[in-house]
């Protein structure tokens, strides 16, 4: 197996594709899909500890269960959320969506 | 012998550099709905990370809850927002280029700190089936288990709550 | 019974289907060019020329009533003259362009001579659009007793007619000379 | 017997043999992996293949028709002669089509289609992989094939084929639950989700269907597996009637015929599956293990092209509310009368499950009774 390092540089650099796509996108749901990238990058994390360090194999898979399932969720009240703004607002990019600031 | 030594990292490593380039494609697309297909193959491939560290279940419940689920939402968003065939209007904001150098900054900072670190490995990549996963969930892990499943309801009714139109 | 209608259906439909096997009522379709439902007398299609014993004696005297009729105009007749340019009483082109007809049957009906009847032929695809169709005297003759195959009602009440009209009209009845 | 039963597994071991002789050691595991995923992609389209001409024959027979009955003897090359057809199609593309996403669909449909026949069990040995989570490998590919339908009827650019995809969406993610949640069951008794040691555990006679937490799971399930390949009478994504074909109107020529190879492939999978999980998949007695799967099996495909030839379509309400009213709570029952008859003596646990069972069926079909309007009577029409 390969080491556990170059697992973690690859997750990294996951991780921070996902980052450069929430800094720089202007599409909610660009942002949204984004962060999905992030969160997928961590779980790949939990999964390499728990499979090559010295602790319980569970422990890690069973964080990920936990992400995912709270991917779900923040992806459907997010999309909630988009489709409300969406319809008071008639815009999705977050530049646009300025009505607090004047 | 030596050739599963040499295939088995050699598709590991495939497979990482395919979900790097899928990954940044579906950042950097312009077209919204190309990157949300994008996204869905490099949710497949993180699966198959899954798949080669051995955590079978977790690659299923990736392809089926992610895939399966998650991608159809954000379709879903995409089709009911968009008008992002405008080749007019940018899809990315004016900090790509800042935003672009502190990141790159950000893995300098942290990769040789990873390779520096002397990670205490064992020597045969440990597995875990269903059963076990199941088991833990239902002892060692039943109180979050159970807040999860409260969170997923309050999010259940509340997507609800919020998208529906206020007549 | 909830569900009840589901299996009822079901039922039908395989009972449809393993009868299909066994039983004729339940295989309607005829496999056509091999195998063709026999046509019913009163089917009728393109229209023929009737002729009674040789092919040069045609009913149809070119009194051009039923090209007159014709909605569509497909009948073409042009009335034979001997040599000194006196008129016959028999067409020297009857051309029917099979292109247009559109098998309406007035031609029959008003024929007065009853030279011109419909027929049962229905397959008469050619490969070209214009010339293919456009059918002459020669091939639209048929004789009476191929008349008397297809339609045997119909057959049988004209040729009572025509004997009691020749009846009537017997003396001066000469084959014309030419 | 023994060797018909084995006769692949010989087959492929002898192939094995033959080839060791001029290949080196280490390959030989690479030569059986490809054997049995070219047996594998050999046996998917021409299953496809001959289904189509079978479906054909089958509604046929049961409009009182003959079905195709001119290529060949019973019309068996039509299949060919299709294959040939759509070949030399041409392909056409909508001008404002998005060309990636159109191009992408179905080519990336078929993938899942042939992955899932790798954890079929065809027979005794005869599964090309035994991963420890076929089940979830099965339910989590069929997921998938939902995308890439959307993908496509989004990439046409246009409205027919966008209704479809949408109506796809709809049905699919609805299905999907009481679909997994209908194989719960069959996992709390085996205690697996390899697909091997589900049908280990039917030996005998004791196949799932015989229990009363079976037959509720098979009928969920299929009906369910029906839903998800989108045939007749859940195929409202493709309703000719409605919206010209749904999310495959712009497709024609191979494209058209990878969505179709994908959908066949899909039903044959899907009743291998049912099979495999509750009809005891290759167990049974005298015949060969392989030609049990392929009995059941395809009497089960039997009986998705009978609903076809005998089912309107479904109303999408009626769609929603069948599977959201109907089969999503009787699948969450069953899983606890699977537990019940899972943790209770043998005799008893039959009849008190099976009880339980018609209870709830009662009380769902009681929740669900359609209502009769009351008849009305016309006041002030008549005289009194």
């Amino acid at each position: 197996m390969l080491p556990l390092s170059h697992i973690l540089i690859f997750t990294t650099l996951l991780f921070l594709i996902g980052l450069y796509g929430v800094l720089t996108r202007r599409n909610v749901v660009g942002i949204l899909i984004s962060i999905e990238i992030m969160l997928n990058a961590a779980n790949i994390n939990f999964v390499a500890f728990s499979a090559s360090l010295d602790v319980s194999p569970q422990i890690g898979q069973v964080f990920v269960i936990f992400i995912i399932v709270l991917a779900a969720a923040t992806a459907s009240v997010a999309l909630a959320i988009v489709l409300s703004i969406y319809r008071n607002q008639k815009t999705i990019y977050t530049d646009e969506i300025d009505l607090l600031k004047w | 012998m030596d050739i599963f030594g040499l295939i088995g990292p050699a598709s590991f490593y495939g497979f990482m550099a395919g979900i790097l380039v899928l990954a940044v494609l579906t950042v950097t697309t312009r077209n919204l709905f190309h990157s949300a297909i994008f996204l869905a193959f490099t949710l497949i491939g993180v699966a198959c990370i899954y798949f080669f560290l051995r955590a079978e279940f977790l690659g299923g419940v990736q392809i089926l809850l992610y895939v399966g689920a998650i991608m159809t939402l954000v379709i879903f968003a995409i089709m009911l927002t968009a008008k992002m065939g405008d080749p007019s209007i940018p899809q990315s904001n004016r900090q790509r280029l800042p935003v672009f150098l502190a990141l790159a900054a950000l893995a300098f900072l942290l990769v040789p700190q990873i390779v520096k670190t002397s990670w205490k490995v064992v020597e045969s990549l440990k597995t875990t089936s269903a059963v076990e996963l199941g088991q833990a969930l239902m002892s060692e892990f039943v109180l979050p288990f159970e807040l999860i499943s409260i969170v997923l309801l309050a999010a259940l009714i509340g997507a609800i709550a919020i998208a529906r139109s206020d007549q | 019974m909830f569900g009840l209608g589901v299996l009822k259906g079901m039922w039908v439909t395989f009972k449809n289907f393993v009868l299909s096997y066994f039983s004729k009522d339940h295989l309607v379709t005829v496999q056509y060019p091999e195998e063709k439902i026999p046509e019913k007398e009163r089917f009728r299609n393109f229209p023929f020329l009737i002729y009674d014993d040789k092919p040069e004696d045609l009913r149809c005297v070119s009194c051009d009533i039923c090209a007159k009729e014709c909605p569509p105009k497909c009948i073409t007749i042009v009335r034979d003259s001997d040599a000194q340019g006196k008129p016959l009483k028999r067409p020297k082109v009857f051309d029917i362009d099979f292109s247009i007809c559109m098998n309406c049957g007035i031609c029959e009906e008003v024929c007065p001579f009853d030279a011109i009847f419909m027929d049962h032929e229905f397959e008469i695809a050619e490969f070209g659009r214009f010339e293919d169709l456009n059918y002459h005297k020669e091939d639209l003759l048929k004789s009476n007793e191929y008349f008397a195959k297809i339609r045997p009602q119909d057959v049988a009440r004209i040729d009572a007619k025509r004997r009691e009209k020749t009846k009537k009209t017997e003396p001066p009845q000469t084959t014309p000379t030419t | 017997m023994e060797t018909i039963d084995q006769a692949f597994v010989l087959g492929k071991r002898a192939a094995l043999n033959w080839m060791s002789a001029f290949l080196p050691d280490w390959t030989m595991v690479f030569v059986s992996i490809i054997i049995s995923a070219t047996a594998i992609v050999i046996f998917g389209p021409v299953t496809m293949m001959y289904l189509t001409w079978f479906e054909r024959k089958l509604v046929g027979r049961i409009q009182n028709r003959f079905g195709p009955n001119r290529v060949g003897p019973w019309g068996l090359l039509q299949p060919i002669a299709d294959g040939i057809k759509m070949l030399t199609k041409e392909d056409i593309v909508p001008e404002h089509a998005d060309k990636f996403a159109h191009f992408l669909a179905p080519v990336v449909i078929v993938i899942p289609a042939l992955l899932i026949f790798s954890v079929v069990p065809f027979g005794r040995g005869m599964v090309a992989v035994d991963l420890s989570i076929g089940i979830l490998f099965f339910l989590a590919l069929s997921s998938t094939t939902t995308i890439w339908i959307f993908v496509a009827s989004w990439g046409s650019r246009n409205k027919f084929s966008l209704l479809g995809g949408m109506r796809s969406v709809a049905q699919m993610i609805s299905y999907e639950i009481p679909m997994v949640l209908s194989v719960v069951p069959v996992l709390l008794v085996v205690g697996s989700f390899s697909t091997v040691s589900i049908v280990e555990a039917q030996s005998g006679w004791n196949w799932f269907i015989f229990t009363p937490w079976g037959i509720a799971g098979f009928l969920v399930f299929f009906l369910t597996g029906v839903a998800e390949v989108n045939r007749t009478p859940f195929d409202l994504p493709e309703g000719e009637s409605e919206i010209v074909a749904g999310f495959h109107t712009e497709y024609s020529g191979m494209k058209f015929a990878l969505f179709y190879m994908a959908e066949f492939m899909n039903a044959f999978s899907i009743s291998g599956i049912v099979a495999t999980a509750y009809l005891g998949g290759w167990q049974g007695p005298w015949l060969p293990s392989w030609a049990w799967f392929f009995i059941k099996t395809y009497a089960l495909v039997f009986v998705m092209m009978w609903f076809r030839g005998t089912f309107p379509r479904l109303r999408v309400d009626q769609l929603m509310g069948f599977a959201w009213k109907v089969l999503l709570p009787l699948t969450l029952a069953n899983i606890f009368i699977a537990a019940l008859w899972l943790n209770l003596e043998s005799p008893k646990n039959n009849l008190i499950s099976a009880l339980v069972l018609v209870a709830i069926v009662t009380i769902i079909y009681w929740a669900n009774r359609p209502e009769v309007p009351k008849k009305r009577i016309y006041r002030y029409a008549y005289e009194d």
